[in-house]
């Protein structure tokens, strides 16, 4: 195993505390909890953002706590949910007179978490409000399933919420935004290499060589197929290919084009696919507003990439654009 | 038969000591088709039981699972936290209240279990979890236990059961949790949960004190 | 070789085509000369930063073009220099009355295409100085050698002369704050994995799965020596201990801390990194006034990471803390 | 001896082909204690002089030459650009303005290319660069030319004595470039650019045409 940990088991605490040191003045991390929130929340101006799921997509969750984005991030360890106990206390140490909105990547074990915390929660008299986050086209829509995962579009509904918690909208006109924006938004992801979560110390899978796994999960799930792997061009096609009929994307859209790094991938491959893909769907009329190039959501060390499409109108255009600030900062 | 808490005790710390000396195979189970943590998760869990094993109270049988139960529900994360500490805490609701328990109260509070567990995450018999495995163990103690068995006797035929039927979800498609977005690929390997359901009850099964 | 890229030989004008894509306004890219600059240089008002090296390092330098950083990015193919003729022609493109300031790892080939360069523009009548970036403390300086490698220590150097030369500093200045914050800046770097250039298209070496290359390069060259892979604690401790006694940085010092990820490693690993050095040089009487985790400099999918100490002085420190925005932006 | 336009061609299409033909080779010698790409450095700058061929002016071997030494110059980066363009552009200038060359006009227009390579990068001999053959295989030329010898001869002694001394450089730590960062650890392994004139002169020679 190539990784920088000293006993795994405490790799998220030890995580969790490099943050916080590295933010003293912006940041409180309760160890107890593993819960990092902004040293400033909550405000009874603003409803509190939280989300939570399994460690080892950072910096999704707890690097984008920050004014406009999440108040409190609780994570559990790597890919393992949070226990209820832990996001039961975040919400209620961020507990606002406007309220608490629960941001959930839908896994069955995250709803379930959030599900029992946001009823612990309730009973103390917490206005909360949990909304599920499900832009992954990979895996096919059934009612008889658990649904679509989340994967790195939930950026834009943190940015979204975010951003519109700021104005000091209330609670529900907060989750208004948040679903709609999740429910323009549509991700696919392809995986070059697999990874290694460090209590585990072996590959969730094995690719060959020549191999890549399309459609995969954030948390090494398999995906739609396993695949010869191909130039990147033919990678956007497949991935574009999944996207843009889902919703469907059409010709006079306006969108924000996000191209996702899963972690091992370096950013000058994720420009290059961006540029593949800006020309792709310019080609077919669409119209790119905001582009972000970089990695929001990954799984731990994985070689490869996600491509998110969000169609805008002026009010997600707007929110988008507000100020933010995170704890993961390049400056 | 009838049940202490003497014999509930056995039963936790036979359960703990197998989850822990079983993290790494749970693991390799859920790495096939999901994310391979299962075996971690419920060991940080059982660790703090073992770790905390003389503090918990033990006014009766039920007490005691339900301090279990708040103890793993703290810890465990993932998708076993709120599966297992419903089950425990289920379990321990129906056994409260009295010093010992028979053959039917044990029967009443495992299906109050599985009630819980299946409220909790909305799976079904059929849909490759636990529960095809747990499911039928119980229906054999509540056959062995019509049978009038030996303790010993119901827990190996427990065993037996647990351990065929989740060899048998092998065939089956998983439609719950992480394994559920690999659809038909889930098929050929055996489910993480209900194959822990047959270890637990074989370890018990070897070390029954009869 | 697992990578997103079509003709290995087209990966960098690709790369590059897909930073203009995502920045159509604030930036312009020259594909004949590689070159990518702010769509506002030159102005006669600043002294224009350039800063040129091989490709693979990003976001170094191409993606921290903009306000406050470069003014323009000449790079070369993968961890070669940019041929003399195309730094020129960038010099020429943002020469302004104040003058351009070329930024120099301290490579040779580097080093000859940057003189070869400001030979031919100091020719032309433009105002040019080369400033030489050597922060690595792995190679051992010696004057019968090439002297030390620039490595992710630049970006201090980038961040302060960017800042000078927005204030309006003259040549002189701005190369004089950058010459002073190279001098009090110490970088060593530690691999995990090797790197595979996509033209080559295997690894530069081999590490075996318990080694590591301590001091290693950020092309792949061989470091201090080969070791077997140890605790992160043990990895920051052999970092800091190469580090801190260099300069000397000491008790009472305050300082500029830098966890700068090779390319491969995950951001919680780097934050994990972070807060083990934070804690020993807190305990060594050592203050962190500025603390940066993320990718700076990398080494194309490299699994490591360096630490960096600058040691601050408030003119160093307010230059660090002034605004600026790059391509390679967040939100 | 005596050389041409024609024979100026001949040697620079052979040096092209060569390094086209040898593009991963040189990358693998430079991968050893470098960074690999030595060989794609130069055959990105040879595959357009073989594009462009046709298009260089040829008024004699002295501008033939420095055109090619602009086109190379203008593609290779690293260190490989400036240090060749440099030899080129040297040898052409001191080869300018005749229509063909004799012996102690090569001599000097190659001597003149190492003192533009010793200039721009700062090398002296022993300090592991392409110098180390180089130098050595001009003063071959130099020696075969005092014995009488044919341009054939010539060039396959040239093409021994640069295998011998860059072979040698195993021998020599690297002082230059990026192997020299690696100390004592670039010992026991040849220079890729040593190496790659003894190549190249084993290539003139096998193909001279006597
Ligand atoms: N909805 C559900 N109800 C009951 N059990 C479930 C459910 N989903 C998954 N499981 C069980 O949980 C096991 C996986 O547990 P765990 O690894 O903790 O989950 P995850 O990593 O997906 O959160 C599966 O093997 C299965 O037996
Ligand atoms: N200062 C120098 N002067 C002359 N030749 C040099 C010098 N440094 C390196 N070389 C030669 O260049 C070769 C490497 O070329 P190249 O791979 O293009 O360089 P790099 O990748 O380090 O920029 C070495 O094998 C050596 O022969
Ligand atoms: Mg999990
Ligand atoms: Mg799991
Ligand atoms: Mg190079
Ligand atoms: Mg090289």
């Amino acid at each position: 195993m190539k990784k920088f940990v000293n006993d795994p088991k405490q790799f998220v605490p030890e995580m969790l505390e490099g943050i916080a040191l590295a933010n003293p003045d912006t940041i409180v991390y309760v160890p107890e909890y593993n819960l990092i929130m902004r040293s400033d929340a909550p405000s009874n101006d603003k409803v509190s953002i939280v989300q939570g799921s399994g460690s080892g997509h950072e910096p999704a969750h707890v690097m984008v706590v920050g004014p406009g984005m999440l108040d409190a991030a609780c994570p559990g360890d790597v890919f393992a949910a949070p226990p209820a106990d832990y996001v039961y206390e975040t919400a209620k140490r961020v507990a606002s007179d406007k309220g608490v909105l629960l941001l959930v990547n839908n896994y069955t074990g995250d709803r379930m978490a959030f599900d029992m915390a946001a009823e612990l929660a309730d009973a103390d008299g917490i206005k909360v409000k949990t909304l599920f986050i499900n832009d992954d086209v990979a895996v096919q829509d059934s009612t008889w399933t658990v649904g679509r995962r989340g994967v790195a579009g939930n950026f834009f509904v943190i940015k979204g919420v975010g951003a519109k918690s700021e104005q000091g909208a209330d609670i529900d006109e907060v989750y208004r935004v948040g679903e709609k924006i999740n429910s323009v938004t549509r991700t696919m992801g392809i995986a070059l290499t697999a990874c290694t979560p460090p209590a585990k110390g072996t590959p969730l899978f094995e690719l060959g060589e020549d191999e890549m796994e399309v459609g995969v999960g954030i948390h090494g799930e398999p995906g739609r197929r396993r695949a010869k792997l191909v130039s990147a061009d033919e990678i956007v096609d497949e991935l574009l290919g999944a996207i843009v009929p889902d919703l469907p994307f059409v010709s006079g859209d306006r969108v924000a084009l996000m191209v996702n790094g899963l972690g091992g991938t370096p950013i000058s491959e994720l420009y290059l696919l961006y540029g593949i893909a800006a020309k792709k769907l310019q080609a077919q009329g669409i119209e790119i507003a905001r582009s972000y190039v970089g990695e929001y959501c990954t799984s731990l060390e994985m070689a490869g990439a996600s491509i998110t499409l969000v169609k805008l109108d002026d009010e997600i255009e707007e929110l988008l654009a507000a100020p933010a600030s995170i704890v993961n900062r390049i400056f | 038969m009838s049940g202490t808490l003497a014999d509930t005790e056995f039963v936790v710390r036979q359960i703990s000591e197998t989850i822990l000396a079983n993290e790494t195979y749970f693991g390799e189970l859920d790495a096939v088709v999901g994310d391979g943590d299962f075996g971690y998760s419920l060991a940080r869990g059982f660790e703090i039981v073992v770790d905390q094993w003389d503090s918990f109270d033990r006014t009766d049988p039920g007490v005691f699972l339900q301090k279990v139960a708040m103890t793993i529900s703290s810890r465990i994360g993932g998708t076993s936290g709120p599966i297992w500490g419903t089950a425990f805490l289920r379990t321990g609701g129906q056994l409260k209240g009295n010093e010992t328990f028979d053959g039917a109260d044990l029967v009443r509070a495992l299906r109050a279990a599985v009630e819980g567990i299946k409220a909790r995450g909305g799976a079904e018999l059929g849909e490759k979890t636990l529960l095809d495995s747990l499911v039928p163990a119980i229906d054999t103690l509540e056959a062995e236990l019509a049978k009038g068995s030996s303790r010993a006797e119901i827990v190996k035929a427990m065993a037996v059961t647990a351990r065929e039927t989740a060899d048998a979800t092998a065939n089956l498609q998983a439609m719950r949790g992480r394994a559920a977005y690999t659809g038909e690929r889930s098929i050929g390997s055996v489910d993480a949960g209900a194959t822990a359901i047959a270890v637990l009850l074989e370890a018990l099964a070897a070390t029954w004190p009869e």
